[in-house]
């Protein structure tokens, strides 16, 4: 018989609430630079300390700094710029539609902006994209019309998803962005399958898939690493640690006792963990784990390090239960500032041209609207409801016909 | 006696259930300090501590798999799910485990877990946030399911669904948690403050599972609804000069079919309504059981109003909603059939 | 034609959509190099390689999810759950995913997966090796469910779900794998051998899904049954004097309504025999519509032989499994009644 | 873009099949006393590296060796030398009754009963078992009667099943032992959950799991270590690795890859992997990880590394798929017999002794079966079907009344 302590209950607590002062005392920033980039076919058993570490590229004065430097070319830099730069514009007006009553719901994804826009570059255009409702950079990168997911979120006559689909849940075949689920992580061993089929056709397509930090506890993310393991599918597994699910910070999700890159080791698969707000770190790890996945060295785990600045949705309101000033004392700065500096630094930006690439945006922005609005906008023109009965089956079954002429259409 | 909407009124389940004994714990997604997306659990960690309500990873199988454990150790765990859309992954511990623990222990173990989450549509929450799977867990042996109407009921059916030894699911329709929703979302919803139904006793109270409840008496035709139902039907039927009686099932499993089939056996004629989708609904196991009771009373057939089988698509979720207008002409039909 | 039995023929129909079609892939638990606990998978990986025969983890969530992807990209998945009792924990992948693709994405992306799955008991499998899970999936919209009674049906049944662009459960009852189960345990089994459904062409044929066949025409009652139950009911009105219609559904989604329609309104009588439990099974969605479109028509109730609504008990099976017995009495029943 | 290699799918293939030379060349023997002890408090991230290594006691010579010798008395060690034959006796003899058609199915655990039997020893009579289909010899550990075992595998009307349960699901809150799943891996999380009830109420009683290797794959592994982690439940979580599930060896469920002590890593739990096959080893770990858990510094995982000797199941035929000649070429041996060496080597033990054990053990089995037989076997004197709607509920429903009237009962 053992000695008889009495156990006690550990409930994670965040370092602060509402009222209280923002504390990331307990994040460690690891100096830019200063972690090695190993070469793509390294084993995974002499990565595992990546998944503890912090990949940075971009230092406190926002120069490009040691071996996981992309060096990207200025003009891509600058396309960066843009798409995230459009990104926000656009979360900005489309929140303002949800206040005006013209749509539901909306999800902005401010801060993150770097995550979604790299990624895209780093991977090619026929890659398949298995994303969150938090993704929606990555359309824009991929050049996307902006008018289209206008339509959607009004479920207007051009919806794409013929106003079957909550406001954000894009579907976009065309630009090999998969349909994203209510559902969460559902889309993680989805994203493994696909890869598995690219392999098993011989074909060069790769994979990729996005969670949040909160959705990892999900079964979901087990499967999908299980499976990409044991298949050493051709697949890029990402997961945003933005901090936060909707109200519970990530300790609940257990990044207190890990990190969630952490979670790949155990399935021998390499995990990289990145400074999500640094444009050209987030490109280069991408990059590092696609061509590992083409060369048919098997899967990546990376966890994107940035801050949830907005709200969750437009449910939420975090003063609730996080410090207002988190966002801004959140010592990873923002991607699109950082960018930007970086640019300038290299003598590649200035402010005026800035202010007016902005000026551009939003104008850009609103002329979109407009012609998104024009074809309607919730409730005033919504597609037509003749349509509700069909893709449940490719074929409509009698007892849905049956449904659909008693419901008068 | 208070004014509560239904979210006060399960609130105050709670806090009584956690004041009156400390192994009645509550968990799930956002549920403790932020109160919980619907806040139904608001206040009760700054009340109780961070050790009995508590948020949870985004885990419904494991939410329910650590539920159960704690009801095996003895605890009496009030588990939420976010959506009931969002219960599928969690099915397995459910079906296989929660509801089979007592049986294939032949008693020697049991889960005496309840899992609140809300149901239904009508809030713009699209094809996720809108689901009614009541259907499926009745199908399931070992669970029972509770679907309160009200305020009132919600509290003293919470109550008895955290006292009770069995697992029991306690669905709750979002639609009403402000006010009787009655199936017209162009027409101001009266709050409940302003219903009878609204006006709660702040102690404790407990309405047994099981005993559904005759919300107004006919002799025409049975309506048998639940949940955000009722409220439809009883607008549909003061629509309309037909004297249906109006049953709020309350709870489908165990069911009141005494209830049930003493009133069709009256009226000789029923309808059922549910929001969930129409094939092998639970008001498909209703007709079953009706015209098997009843046959000889019936003098049409009985009706289903329902859903449509299909998701519950955002646009159109009036089109979709089994609203007034909808009963009204099942009960036509019902009424001048032979 | 040659002689097979049930498991020869989904292994004849899993042989022949490989042959046929490189996008055709087939995986699960024990199904490569061993080729499943029950030999449906024998000899496919040694013929077409590991690739496209192969075992799986053991997560009945990531098989599914796997799957589905694999459908998304272009492929025809089959996919084995090893018994349908561990289907449970895929219930999120299969409901919230494989049934809602195609209208959630308006028609961009859909996932034409198959789910091969053994049910039923009789088979001394105790609870967790005998469940009968088709009821809950018939009332999930955007899914397919297959029950086959014979290896001629199983193995056209099984081509027609390969070839179809949605997602199909197919659900195996393991009793009949090795000939047409009556019911009666005490007796020897006579093989699919010697019984004419036993015949199966060995080349590709398909039957449609949603056509019902009435296995034994007759004028005093329809009998409604699908799997085991098929032969449970023509042994059951083999040994009474009772001109019965007997109905074998084949699938239950999509439904053949008409067929069943017309039976019932020539007989005017109807009895429905399933083996999953009771209330809320597929028996329910049967009588919701049958009195609906017969009420006129109808002499009795219609009656429902199930399982009961316990778990499976190991020892009790025969107790359990709704027998000749069980169904004859039902079928006197009906006749008797006025 | 970047250069296409064409995909290829990888599946795992084991390095022998039936008609084949056995092959354990990828198993690293590690010396048994070269890993260090840490101290129970020692944190997580400073036991990364044991997940990959193997806990050894027993050497090539039977002799203790190392930090990790538990420095178990002889009585102790004689009594799990007897705990463990027990338990072999009785499964032999079980195997037959089946045979015999007495039931209807049974399950071995040859090869297996050192993790048994030692974690019964190293945890305390009241910590809660949550157990698979193969840790009988837990409950011969916790001297539970045998005949009781077998009521229950005969379904008789001494079954505490009341005939309800698959033979061997036993169920026995007497010992401790919770009823057992025959759904794989269920248990896993219902024992985090309990540990964390047993934490909250400032009890002193801790939990502990097993699961199968093939099992880590399901959902509810990932559900257990993130909830145990999270909430750092005072609970012990045990993978007997026995390279196989039914027919497919440990690289389908991810054996390839890395390990599966190695999931721990991920979560912030320490992972210990063991050789199953050394009784004082994994008496050492068990007590270790207990400790840890009752000292209320939260959960452990531990890989017991063994081989399932014996058929899977009785309705499964191990010559299909793997080679006949594997069992007797595991390069860790077998468990009875090493501690048998053991104890002989410290001269507490000699052949007349354990050939007299070995006659009283079958003997007393054999008395067991008798008393278990008279009072029934499946099918010949079932418990009465009268009980079959108890138990659904606590108390029966009038459906279930109704049901159980046409019944008969
Ligand atoms: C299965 C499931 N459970 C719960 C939800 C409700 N829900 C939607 S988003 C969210 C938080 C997700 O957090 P995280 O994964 O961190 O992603 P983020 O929103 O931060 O990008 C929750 C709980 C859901 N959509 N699906
Ligand atoms: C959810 C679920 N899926 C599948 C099965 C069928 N099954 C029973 S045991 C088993 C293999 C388990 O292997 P492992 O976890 O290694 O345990 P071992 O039998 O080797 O002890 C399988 C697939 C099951 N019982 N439950
Ligand atoms: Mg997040
Ligand atoms: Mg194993």
């Amino acid at each position: 018989m053992t000695d008889k302590t009495k156990l006690k209950l550990h409930i994670p607590e965040p370092p602060a609430r509402p009222g209280e002062e923002p504390d990331f005392s307990e994040f460690i920033i690891v100096d830019a630079g200063s972690v090695p980039r190993p070469a793509v076919d390294t084993p995974d058993d002499q990565l595992r300390d990546y998944p503890f570490t912090l990949i940075r590229v971009l230092d406190d004065a926002q120069r490009a700094v040691g071996e996981w430097d992309p060096q990207l070319d200025p003009e891509t830099l600058r396309r960066g710029l843009r798409h995230m730069m459009l990104t926000r514009a656009f979360d900005a007006r489309m929140l303002k539609t949800q206040r005006q009553g013209k749509t539901s719901f909306y999800m902005q994804c401010t801060g993150e902006e770097a995550c979604g826009v790299a990624q895209a570059y780093a991977l090619d255009d026929d890659d398949m994209l298995f994303t969150s409702y938090r993704q929606q950079s990555m359309l824009v990168a991929r050049e996307w019309p902006l008018v289209d997911l206008m339509c959607q979120i009004f479920n207007n006559p051009k919806d794409r998803t013929k106003g079957r689909q909550l406001p954000v849940l894009y579907s976009v075949a065309d630009a090999n962005f998969f349909s994203i689920s209510g559902n969460l992580c559902t889309q993680y061993p989805q994203a493994v399958g696909w890869a598995m089929a690219s392999a098993y056709k011989g074909d060069s397509r790769i994979a990729a898939a996005w969670i949040g930090e909160g959705t990892t506890a999900e079964s979901d993310f087990h499967n999908a690493l299980t499976f990409a393991s044991v298949y050493q599918a051709p697949v890029v597994l990402n997961i945003t640690n933005n901090q936060y699910a909707i109200s519970s910070f990530q300790a609940i999700a257990g990044g207190e006792q890990s990190t969630f890159a952490a979670r790949a080791i155990g399935y021998g698969i390499p995990g990289l963990r990145v400074d999500g707000n640094d444009f050209l770190a987030v490109y280069a790890v991408t990059r590092w784990a696609a061509e590992r996945a083409r060369r048919n060295l098997g899967p990546t785990l990376i966890e994107l390090y940035t801050y949830r600045v907005a709200a969750h949705s437009t449910s939420d309101d975090p003063s609730a239960y996080r410090s207002a000033a988190e966002a801004t004392s959140w010592p990873l700065g923002d991607p699109i500032e950082r960018l930007k500096q970086h640019l300038m630094g290299c003598g590649e930006w200035d402010e005026q041209r800035h202010a007016a690439l902005q000026e551009e945006l939003d104008a850009q922005v609103l002329a979109d609207l407009k012609e998104a609005e024009s074809h309607g906008t919730l409730g005033t023109a919504p597609c037509s409801p003749a349509s509700m009965f069909d893709d449940v089956f490719k074929e409509l079954p009698i007892h849905l016909r049956r449904q659909r002429q008693q419901a008068g259409y | 006696m208070a004014r509560m909407n239904m979210i006060q009124a399960i609130n105050s389940a709670l806090d009584i259930m956690m004041s009156r004994d400390p192994d009645v714990l509550t968990f799930g997604e956002d549920v403790g300090y932020f109160g919980g997306v619907f806040r139904a659990t608001a206040g009760l960690q700054q009340k109780y501590g961070k050790q009995r309500c508590f948020d949870t990873p985004i885990s419904e199988s494991g939410i329910l798999g650590m539920a159960i454990g704690m009801g095996v150790y003895g605890l009496r765990p009030v588990a939420e799910i976010q959506f009931a859309d969002y219960i599928y992954p969690a099915f397995d511990q459910l079906v296989s485990e929660a509801a089979r623990l007592r049986y294939r222990s032949a008693g020697e173990f049991h889960a005496p877990i309840t899992v609140r989450s809300p149901v239904g549509g009508g809030i713009y929450g699209g094809q996720t946030h809108s689901q009614s799977p009541e259907g499926v867990f009745s199908h399931v042996c070992g669970l029972k399911t509770v679907i309160p109407s009200n305020p009132y009921d919600a509290k003293g059916l919470l109550i008895s669904a955290i006292e009770d030894d069995d697992p029991v699911l306690f669905f709750e329709p979002k639609r009403i948690y402000n006010g009787p929703f009655e199936g017209y979302h162009d027409r101001p919803l009266t709050p409940w403050s302003k219903h009878p139904l609204g006006e709660v006793p702040e102690d404790y109270y407990a309405i047994p599972l099981g005993q559904a409840k005759i919300v107004r008496p006919g002799a025409a035709v049975t309506v048998l609804a639940y949940g955000t139902m009722v409220h439809v039907a009883e607008a549909a039927v003061a629509e309309t000069e037909i004297d249906a009686e109006i049953i709020d099932l309350r709870s489908i499993i165990p069911l009141d079919i005494d209830t049930i089939v003493a009133s069709v056996k009256k009226t000789g004629r029923c309808v059922v309504i549910h929001e969930a989708t129409r094939t092998s609904g639970f008001g498909a196991e209703l007709i079953a059981e009706v015209q098997e009771y009843c046959f000889y009373h019936l003098e049409a057939p009985i009706e289903r109003v329902t859903g449509w089988d299909t998701p519950y698509p955002h646009a159109f979720e009036w089109e979709y909603f089994p609203g007034p207008k909808r009963l009204k002409e099942a009960l036509q039909r019902v009424m001048e059939a032979a």
